[in-house]
């Protein structure tokens, strides 16, 4: 036996004379770390309701349940979390959209009821609620890309003198990377006008399956082409990836599919082939957008359809009020020449009111649908407005796209901050820099340069092709000097809205500019033209605010077999015509087949 | 490494080799040679440790996949001898035991046999229970058994909980008569 | 002998202080360990509300006879190693029942709460208990060996088997105590009490690690409040066996407790810095040196 | 069927057998009758005054945990018997046997195996006894809901008086979960034991329904 | 202590029950010479819910046999029913003792099959939880050993230093037991501000603390006695049982995945593994104790050859659809136990297909353990089965 080994263990003895190392206080003593993972938190009005965390999370913790109205934005449910399930592994926080969802440090919650561990984080309040440690999203870190995949686009110098598309499409490895980041929660459904099955068609691209992209499109809309390159796309501004980086491309991805697929098999892809006939007709006055959305799906009901239109071509506002380098006419033609396909006829140069009258529609048809839009300009009504030299925008837009030929001045004003005033802009400035080699328009806009009206890459890009456009000016006065304009007087404005959310535009007289210009455009928005409706038909509707004819929830007039819809009733865009159009032709079969319903 | 495989190729057969990184390789036998490849891996080549057993279940192909790694700590190696049996429907395929070669070899395909229902004939000790108790139901490891819907069938999930999801939700309270739900089931028969 | 009533209560009241002072010492020894380990420790008064909750606990078990009485065997085993031994030194009340032969009667008391321990504890089908009893026994037979000749030595010293006269050579200055005047019996005492003890090496009788809790595995509720009483009596009533043949026994309640607490902590300061030895291990380990140093303390003793 | 479902997972000590007695006559013997109680537990009266307050206070005061670490939530006691978090103090210390335990403290998920344990070492114990359920896997199967081996609700088997939730909890939140269960007690309301005898035939359905070779008496004195 | 002569103690079985053909011993039980005990699940001395089937004679182990599978979660299904990144809260729970080695191989081999580059950065970060895991496990583990010999002193002075690291992992990861720290692509987060200078401060306990238990445990002499020569492992069984770890460089085999295929940073890091002969539980504590030793040293390393910003994450696919093509990798790194090594199959879906974890206890506390308790005694279970470090739910899963 070794002495020293038997000895030295009691050294162990030494430690009598120091103090206990024990946490005196264990329940406040020691408070969770800093990043620590206790108990969730939700900052419910930042929270949308978007789910992602309920997806993410592995162990089926999270529910969504309703705590207030869904609005555009905002499903109006909050996670509720069942402490029955949760292992506080926090990757409900690192992937939250809006970054509401996070962890406080707290960590005790002792019950008797096994059924009182579920709370809504943020609506049932809990003492951590205002817990500022815990567990957030640490930077640098996330779970998708919040970087929109950037779309190839042809360079200012390359596009600021033709017509030629400018946006090049994705390619697949761009369109499926962009999918990616989606994180199909679906709140853009709601927001889009025609409620487009949007996550189901990013879903589609991820799988590469274009074919059912296609036939989730066509769902809900008849015109992808079209809608791919030019809609509002209401649904990326509630995108919830916008929240903490830029918007999934919705609109670009509508257009990857559209594009992937040849017109020639759409018939295949969709499926149409067998339409069984009803042996009922309707007409369409108007080939815009509500028309063909409207005879697309009555024709696939079985319906004869024929659209009455007032130009050469098929198209309305999208023909002749988007200029060319925003929408080539071939993917006009092949969304049209589709549902032209379906059995659908047309009849150009046919002016309602003049050659047909809307009664004797009426009687040839069993209903008809009226998507007429909006083509007149309005104007400003500022001195100097009634000039001949002072243009409405949709008729030098018309003018463009059939070819008229009109003078093109060395400088131009453009009146308007919205999408059409861009247009104008950018496409006067393609025409100027054919003709002069350079580019001097001047587009002046009431709204302060954060609510221009128009998208921002419309601004952004019309920039990048020298066009200048002035935020946050008020016309006065178009100087007119020996019956031509010579430009626009304007002054600051600094409001546009009194506190009770009234159009009421608040200038500073003091501050004034003077726009040169030799032709000043007015592009300050649309109004509509009924006048292809008699005034003894008109006594039979039923008309709202600003001229509008009231309508049904499927867009019915007064008129049982008179149905209207599109920019003249909502709007104005392409994505509420499409949505008036599906309706209304849902309404319209309501109407004829009432025993079906 | 490369012996090792190189003889593999040549004397048993091997196909499909896939190098992970360097060190580390996959490549299949015949069932019929494997025994006798994983021997020669042991004794000649230096393929000493056993570092698993495992199954993989390609439903869809038919097929029952054996692993067997093995680690040859001189050259610091690893090769994963892939086994494809063939897959039968109720369990019970059958494969030759190792367990004179590993005296662990036993426990692996005990588990084996309890999880997938791969039988080794002659290994000892087979058909004792090893982790699961009183189990009658289908091997549970095997792709065919549903976890979820057996758990949610035999422990009483707490009742009470009900989710939305966000589009129906929505779809619910701001526009219930979405056109598109008329267009595609009523009259479009092909959808 | 005395069999009057007040003698009798005066044992009463003995045992009284001496089972409480066995609580304490029991919570004293435990907040001493947990110091060393860096902790607080139970609180001083934990082994009372302890005993008030084994007896609150409901029973509805039997295993047999032998089950109910093994803790009252046990018990017995304590009181009887009490009461046969005087308390204080030439005090008549506090003197208990002690006789002229009570030193061989004790030895005789130790094993008797043991072996009530074995039977009952075999009784209860646990084989766990079964293995520590076997543990126990074995051990208390080795154990038993250098105690014997320890107290044989001193016997032979003091020529006499009664506890009253060799507390009563002790007296009289520290140098007197049989631990400087017969020190090899006294390390072969001291040593067997660290077997007696059941601290640490030397108890893997009820070693929780393998054999959990040993003999009294199957023991709840108001059995094993009984068990815990006579393992507070009997810590102390070892520790005042040895204090009495070796360190001089106590004239004062208050040299009661100082010593009967230091003869105690010798167990708990060996103990809690050292594992514990297997049984063979433990039962060679006695047979060795505490043994031969007994032998030869028997031998100085007689032939000296 | 149903008997031959139950002689399948019958362990062979369990089996019906022939032995002979001392006296040489063979006698036969079933181990799950003869050697264990068949009799149903009687529940034991709650009694009210000072007395059972203070004895309810004892009983807080001292609660014995029973070493059992049915699932990962084990890993938190050992630091509550070491130096930090110390739970001596505060009258909770560890048991290694049922016999001498009053609280058991399912640390987390309990795999069926581990049920049929924990059954039995709760039966074992004296009443009036607790159940602590440590975790997410006691109240709704937490990480292992989609499980086939793990069971979702404690308290559909076992009477549990005070859950503790966390993932696991800090050694901390089982103090707390300890001090709640002791405001249970001195309240009177800790009788869950009783609540399992009475509704023993739902418990033991319950338990039967997963447990599938159930050799075992009904109740393990 | 002569440790041949234990050595064949094991093999010789003469005084004790034949064996028949399969290995299996002949033990009459009527014969009142053998006793069946249970020791576990509900035991105070198996590591983990596992239990030993022993047939004692006497004190002696007759006959052992592990039960397992009372900690069976079916992990390896439930992954196959979970998203790469959900895999990885389920999948640290393998372990509740050292959760950060599975949250590394499972990573790893996401990262491999998916071809992701992790951040120089991350991988500095992934290491250190890696040192710190494998510190506090060592802990517990090195006076743990006397634990199981009743010398519970160092076990508590041991686990007060380890709840400090435990809080440094809460300041560093948010979580004291489960740190769901790594995930694929990176790391969730950098060392908060004074981690470095707490740490550091915390490693001198540890300094302190090695010479402390040094004179109590290694110093003991009751330890000793009962350590050396206790289940005594000949280097040929290395290979033949499948030992890794601590538990194979105490029988003289040095692996160590750190050294051998060093993964993230460990070839920039200056250590060598201690390596004895001895082959029994004393050798083995002694490699978990220079093991301790060399990990805070391997902090202080790493906390040094830091640098001091960086990317935490790579970029990767949008977690909630991140599919791999098919593939199947063996990712491994080094626990305080051994290889741990995790087999994973991908075929082209957003869940893996097949996830196979094979701990070092997996062999440990099978064969082995039940070939070293044969003739131990029963007094010796517990410490042999710390000493192979078994931790049952990496058997089961």
């Amino acid at each position: 036996m070794d002495l020293k080994k038997l000895l030295t263990p009691f050294t162990a003895w030494g430690n009598i004379t120091k103090d206990p190392v024990t946490i005196k206080d264990p329940f406040n003593e020691r408070p969770g770390a800093d990043r620590y993972r206790g108990f969730h938190k939700n900052d419910i009005d930042q929270c949308i309701g978007c789910g992602t965390c309920e997806v993410i999370c592995e162990n089926e913790a999270i529910d969504l349940v309703p705590v207030s109205d869904s609005k555009d934005g905002d499903s109006g449910l909050r996670p509720m979390i069942d402490y029955g399930r949760c292992c506080w592994c926090a990757l409900c926080v690192d992937i939250c959209t809006t970054n509401s969802l996070s962890l406080s440090n707290e960590y005790t919650w002792v019950s008797t009821d096994p059924e009182d561990f579920r709370f809504v984080p943020g609506v049932d309040k809990k003492d951590w609620d205002n817990n500022e440690k815990g567990w957030k999203k640490p930077d640098n870190y996330e779970f998708y890309s919040l970087k929109r995949v950037h779309m190839d686009e042809l360079s200012p110098e390359e596009r600021s003198d033709s017509f030629i598309e400018m946006m090049k499409g994705y390619s697949k490895e761009q369109a499926q990377q962009e999918a990616d980041r989606c994180v199909q929660c679906g709140i853009c459904t709601a927001t889009c006008p025609a409620h487009m099955g949007i996550p189901e068609y990013i879903k589609a691209i991820r799988n590469d399956d274009l074919e059912e992209g296609l036939r989730i499109l066509y769902d809900t809309n008849p015109l992808p082409e079209i809608c791919g390159r030019i809609c509002t796309h209401k649904c990326e501004t509630v995108c919830s990836m916008g929240h903490k980086g830029d918007p999934i491309s919705i609109r670009w991805l509508k257009r990857y599919i559209a594009d992937q697929n040849p017109s020639e098999k759409y018939k295949e892809i969709l499926e149409v082939e067998n339409l069984q006939p009803k042996g009922k007709k309707v007409a369409i006055i108007g080939s815009g957008p509500s028309g063909l959305s409207a005879a697309h799906y009555l024709a696939l009901m079985g319906y004869e359809v024929k659209i009455f239109e007032k130009l050469e071509a098929a198209g309305g506002m999208m023909r002749y009020g988007i200029p060319e380098y925003r929408l080539p006419y071939d993917q006009i033609d092949k969304d049209i020449d589709y549902i032209l396909s379906l059995g659908v006829e047309i009849q150009y140069n046919v002016t309602i009111g003049k050659d047909i009258t809307l009664d004797q529609l009426g009687k040839d048809y069993d209903a008809v649908f009226s998507g007429t839009g909006l083509h007149l300009g309005r104007s400003t009504g500022i001195p100097g407005s009634d000039n001949k030299h002072v243009y409405a925008s949709p008729d030098l837009l018309r003018w463009i796209v059939e070819g008229k030929e009109f003078e093109v001045p060395e400088s131009v004003v453009v009146i308007g901050g919205g999408n059409v005033a861009m247009d104008i802009t950018r496409s006067m400035a393609r025409l100027q820099m054919v003709k002069y080699g350079k580019v001097q328009v001047i587009a002046t806009a009431l709204e302060t340069e954060e609510n221009l009206p128009a998208d921002l890459e419309e601004v952004v890009e019309g920039r990048e092709e020298a066009c200048i456009i002035n935020a946050g000016w008020a016309p006065v006065e178009i100087e007119i000097k020996d019956g031509v304009p010579t430009g626009l007087h304007v002054v600051k404005c600094n409001s546009l809205f009194d506190s009770e959310g009234r159009f009421n535009p608040q200038t500073d007289p003091n501050v004034k500019e003077f726009w040169p210009g030799t032709m000043i455009i007015e592009s300050i928005g649309q109004g509509m033209d009924l006048s292809y409706i008699s005034e003894e038909f008109k006594t039979k509707l039923e008309f709202g605010p600003r001229g509008r004819v009231q309508t049904d929830e499927y867009f019915q007039t007064g008129v049982e077999w008179f149905f209207m819809g599109g920019d003249i009733i909502e709007g104005p865009d392409v994505i509420h015509g499409i949505a008036n159009g599906h309706k209304a032709a849902v309404g319209i079969d309501i109407m004829l087949n009432p025993e079906k319903n | 490494m490369q012996k090792g495989i190189n003889n593999l190729i040549e004397k048993f057969g091997a196909s499909d080799l896939e190098v992970r990184r360097p060190g580390l390789s996959f490549i299949t036998v015949e069932n019929t040679k494997a025994v006798a490849a994983i021997t020669h891996l042991k004794d000649i080549d230096g393929y000493t440790i056993l570092s698993l057993i495992t199954a993989v279940d390609w439903i869809e192909d038919g097929i029952m996949q054996l692993t067997y790694l093995l680690n040859n700590p001189e050259e610091i190696a690893e090769i994963g001898l892939r086994v494809m049996l063939e897959r039968k429907e109720e369990a019970g395929e059958s494969m030759e035991t190792i367990h004179h070669l590993w005296p662990n070899a036993k426990k692996w395909q005990q588990e084996l046999k309890e999880m997938f229902g791969i039988d080794f004939p002659t290994s000892p000790g087979l058909n004792d229970p090893f982790i699961l108790e009183g189990w009658d139901a289908a091997p549970p490891y095997r792709r065919d058994f549903d976890t979820n819907k057996y758990a949610e069938e035999t422990f009483f999930p707490r009742p009470g909980r009900e989710t939305h999801d966000p589009a129906e939700h929505m779809k619910k309270n701001m526009y219930p008569n979405n056109p598109s739900d008329y267009t595609n089931k009523k009259y479009n028969p092909n959808r | 002998m005395d069999y009057s009533i007040e003698k009798f209560l005066w044992s009463l009241l003995g045992l009284f202080i001496v089972l409480n002072w066995g609580f304490l010492m029991a919570s004293t020894m435990r907040r001493v360990g947990a110091r060393l380990a860096g902790r607080i420790g139970v609180p001083m008064y934990q082994p009372w509300i302890d005993l008030v909750k084994m007896i609150s606990l409901k029973t509805y078990l039997s295993h047999g006879v032998m089950y109910y009485i093994g803790p009252v065997f046990r018990l017995v085993g304590g009181i009887g190693m009490f009461l046969f031994m005087p308390i204080l030194v030439g005090s008549e009340i506090w003197s208990n029942y002690s006789f002229s032969g009570d030193l061989i009667l004790l030895l005789y008391f130790q094993s008797f709460g043991m072996l009530g321990m074995a039977m009952g504890a075999s009784d209860s089908g646990s084989p766990h208990a079964a293995i520590g009893i076997s543990r126990g026994l074995s051990q208390f037979a080795a154990v038993e060996v250098p105690m014997t000749l320890a107290v044989i030595a001193i016997a032979i010293q003091h020529q006499t088997f009664s506890f009253e006269s060799i507390m009563q050579a002790q007296q009289g200055g520290i140098l007197n105590w049989t631990i400087f005047t017969n020190p090899l019996a006294s390390i072969a005492g001291m040593l067997a009490m660290l077997g007696a003890m059941s601290h640490s090496p030397f108890n893997l009788v009820k070693a929780p690690n393998e054999i959990p809790i040993g003999p009294p595995t199957e023991y709840h509720s108001s059995f094993l409040s009984v068990l815990r009483t006579n393992s507070a009596i009997i810590h102390v009533v070892e520790a005042a066996l040895f204090m009495n043949l070796f360190f001089g026994g106590a004239d004062t309640w208050f040299m009661y407790i100082i010593k009967t607490f230091f003869v105690y902590f010798i167990s708990v300061f060996v103990g809690t810095v050292f594992p514990r030895f297997k049984i063979e291990d433990s039962v060679r380990w006695f047979l060795k040196w505490p043994t031969l140093i007994g032998i030869i303390a028997v031998l100085v003793a007689a032939y000296w | 069927m149903e008997e031959e479902k139950k002689d399948k997972f019958l362990a062979p000590e369990n089996e019906i057998r022939q032995v002979a007695a001392p006296d040489g006559s063979i006698i036969e013997v079933n181990p799950l009758e003869d050697y264990f109680t068949q009799d149903r537990p009687k529940p034991y009266k709650v009694r009210k005054g000072p007395v059972e307050d203070f004895l309810n206070w004892a009983r807080a005061e001292s609660l014995w945990v029973l070493g059992f670490g049915t699932g990962c939530g084990s890993i938190e006691i050992p630091p509550l018997v070491t130096p930090r978090f110390d739970m001596f103090r505060f009258g909770i210390q560890m048991r290694a046997t049922p016999r001498q335990s009053n609280v058991f403290v399912i640390s987390g998920y309990l795999s069926v195996k581990t049920l049929k344990r924990a059954i039995r070492a709760y039966e074992q114990m004296p009443s009036p006894k607790y159940i602590v359920g440590l975790g997410s896997c006691t109240i709704n199967g937490g990480m292992y809901y989609d499980s086939y081996n793990t069971i979702n609700r404690l308290d559909h088997y076992l009477p549990v008086d005070a859950y503790i939730a966390g993932c696991m909890p800090r050694p901390e939140a089982l103090l707390h979960g300890f001090e709640g269960l002791k405001k249970i007690i001195k309240a009177g309301k800790g009788h869950k034991a009783n609540e399992y005898i009475e509704n023993l035939d739902w418990y033991k359905a319950n338990q039967k329904k997963i447990i599938k070779d159930w050799n075992m008496p009904d109740y393990n004195w | 202590m002569a440790k041949s002569k234990l050595f064949t103690m094991n093999e010789d079985r003469s005084l004790y029950p034949e064996l028949d053909v399969n290995g299996k011993p002949i033990v009459d039980l009527t014969s009142h010479k053998y006793v069946k005990i249970w020791q576990g699940p509900q035991h105070p001395g198996v590591t983990g819910n596992m239990s030993l089937e022993l047939t004692i004679s006497g004190d002696e182990i007759v006959e052992s046999k592990t039960h397992v599978g009372y900690l069976h979660r079916a992990f390896e299904k439930l992954l196959e029913r979970r998203l790469f990144v959900q895999c990885m809260p389920t999948s640290i729970r393998l372990c509740v003792a050292e959760p950060d080695t599975n949250e590394y191989v499972i990573s790893n081999a996401i990262e491999e099959l998916g071809n992701i580059e992790v951040p120089e950065m991350a991988q500095w970060l992934r290491m250190l939880s890696l040192e710190m895991a494998r510190l506090q496990v060592l802990l517990r583990q090195v006076p743990g050993q006397a634990g199981t010999f009743a010398l519970g002193l160092g076990y508590q002075w041991g686990s007060y230093i380890r709840d400090l690291i435990l809080d440094s992992f809460e300041e560093l990861t948010g979580g004291r037991v489960y740190h769901m720290y790594i995930i694929p692509g990176g790391v969730r987060g950098l060392l908060p501000d004074g981690f470095k200078a707490r740490l550091l401060e915390k490693l001198k306990l540890i300094d302190e603390f090695i010479p402390k238990i040094d004179k109590l445990i290694f110093n003991n002499v009751v330890f000793e006695s009962r350590a050396r020569g206790l289940a005594y492992i000949p280097k040929e069984w290395v290979d033949e049982y499948g030992i890794y770890g601590p538990a194979s460089r105490g029988s003289g085999v040095s692996r160590d995945v750190r050294k051998t295929n060093p993964y993230l940073k460990y070839d920039q890091l200056d250590f060598e593994p201690f390596v004895t002969t001895e082959g029994d539980v004393y050798a083995r504590t002694e490699v978990r104790r220079a093991d301790l030793i060399m990990t805070v040293d391997l902090i202080r390393q790493i906390l040094d050859k830091m640098p001091e910003k960086g990317d935490i994450k790579a970029e990767t696919p949008n977690v909630l659809h991140w599919k791999i093509p098919k593939g199947e990798t063996y990712s491994k790194c080094e626990s305080s136990r051994g290889e741990y090594g995790m087999y994973f199959v991908t075929d082209g879906s957003a869940m893996p297909r097949r996830v196979n974890l094979k701990g070092p206890s997996y062999t440990h506390a099978n064969a082995l353990l039940d070939k070293l308790l044969i003739n131990a005694n029963i007094a010796d279970t517990a410490a042999i089965m710390v000493s192979l470090a078994t931790c049952p739910p990496e058997i089961e899963r």
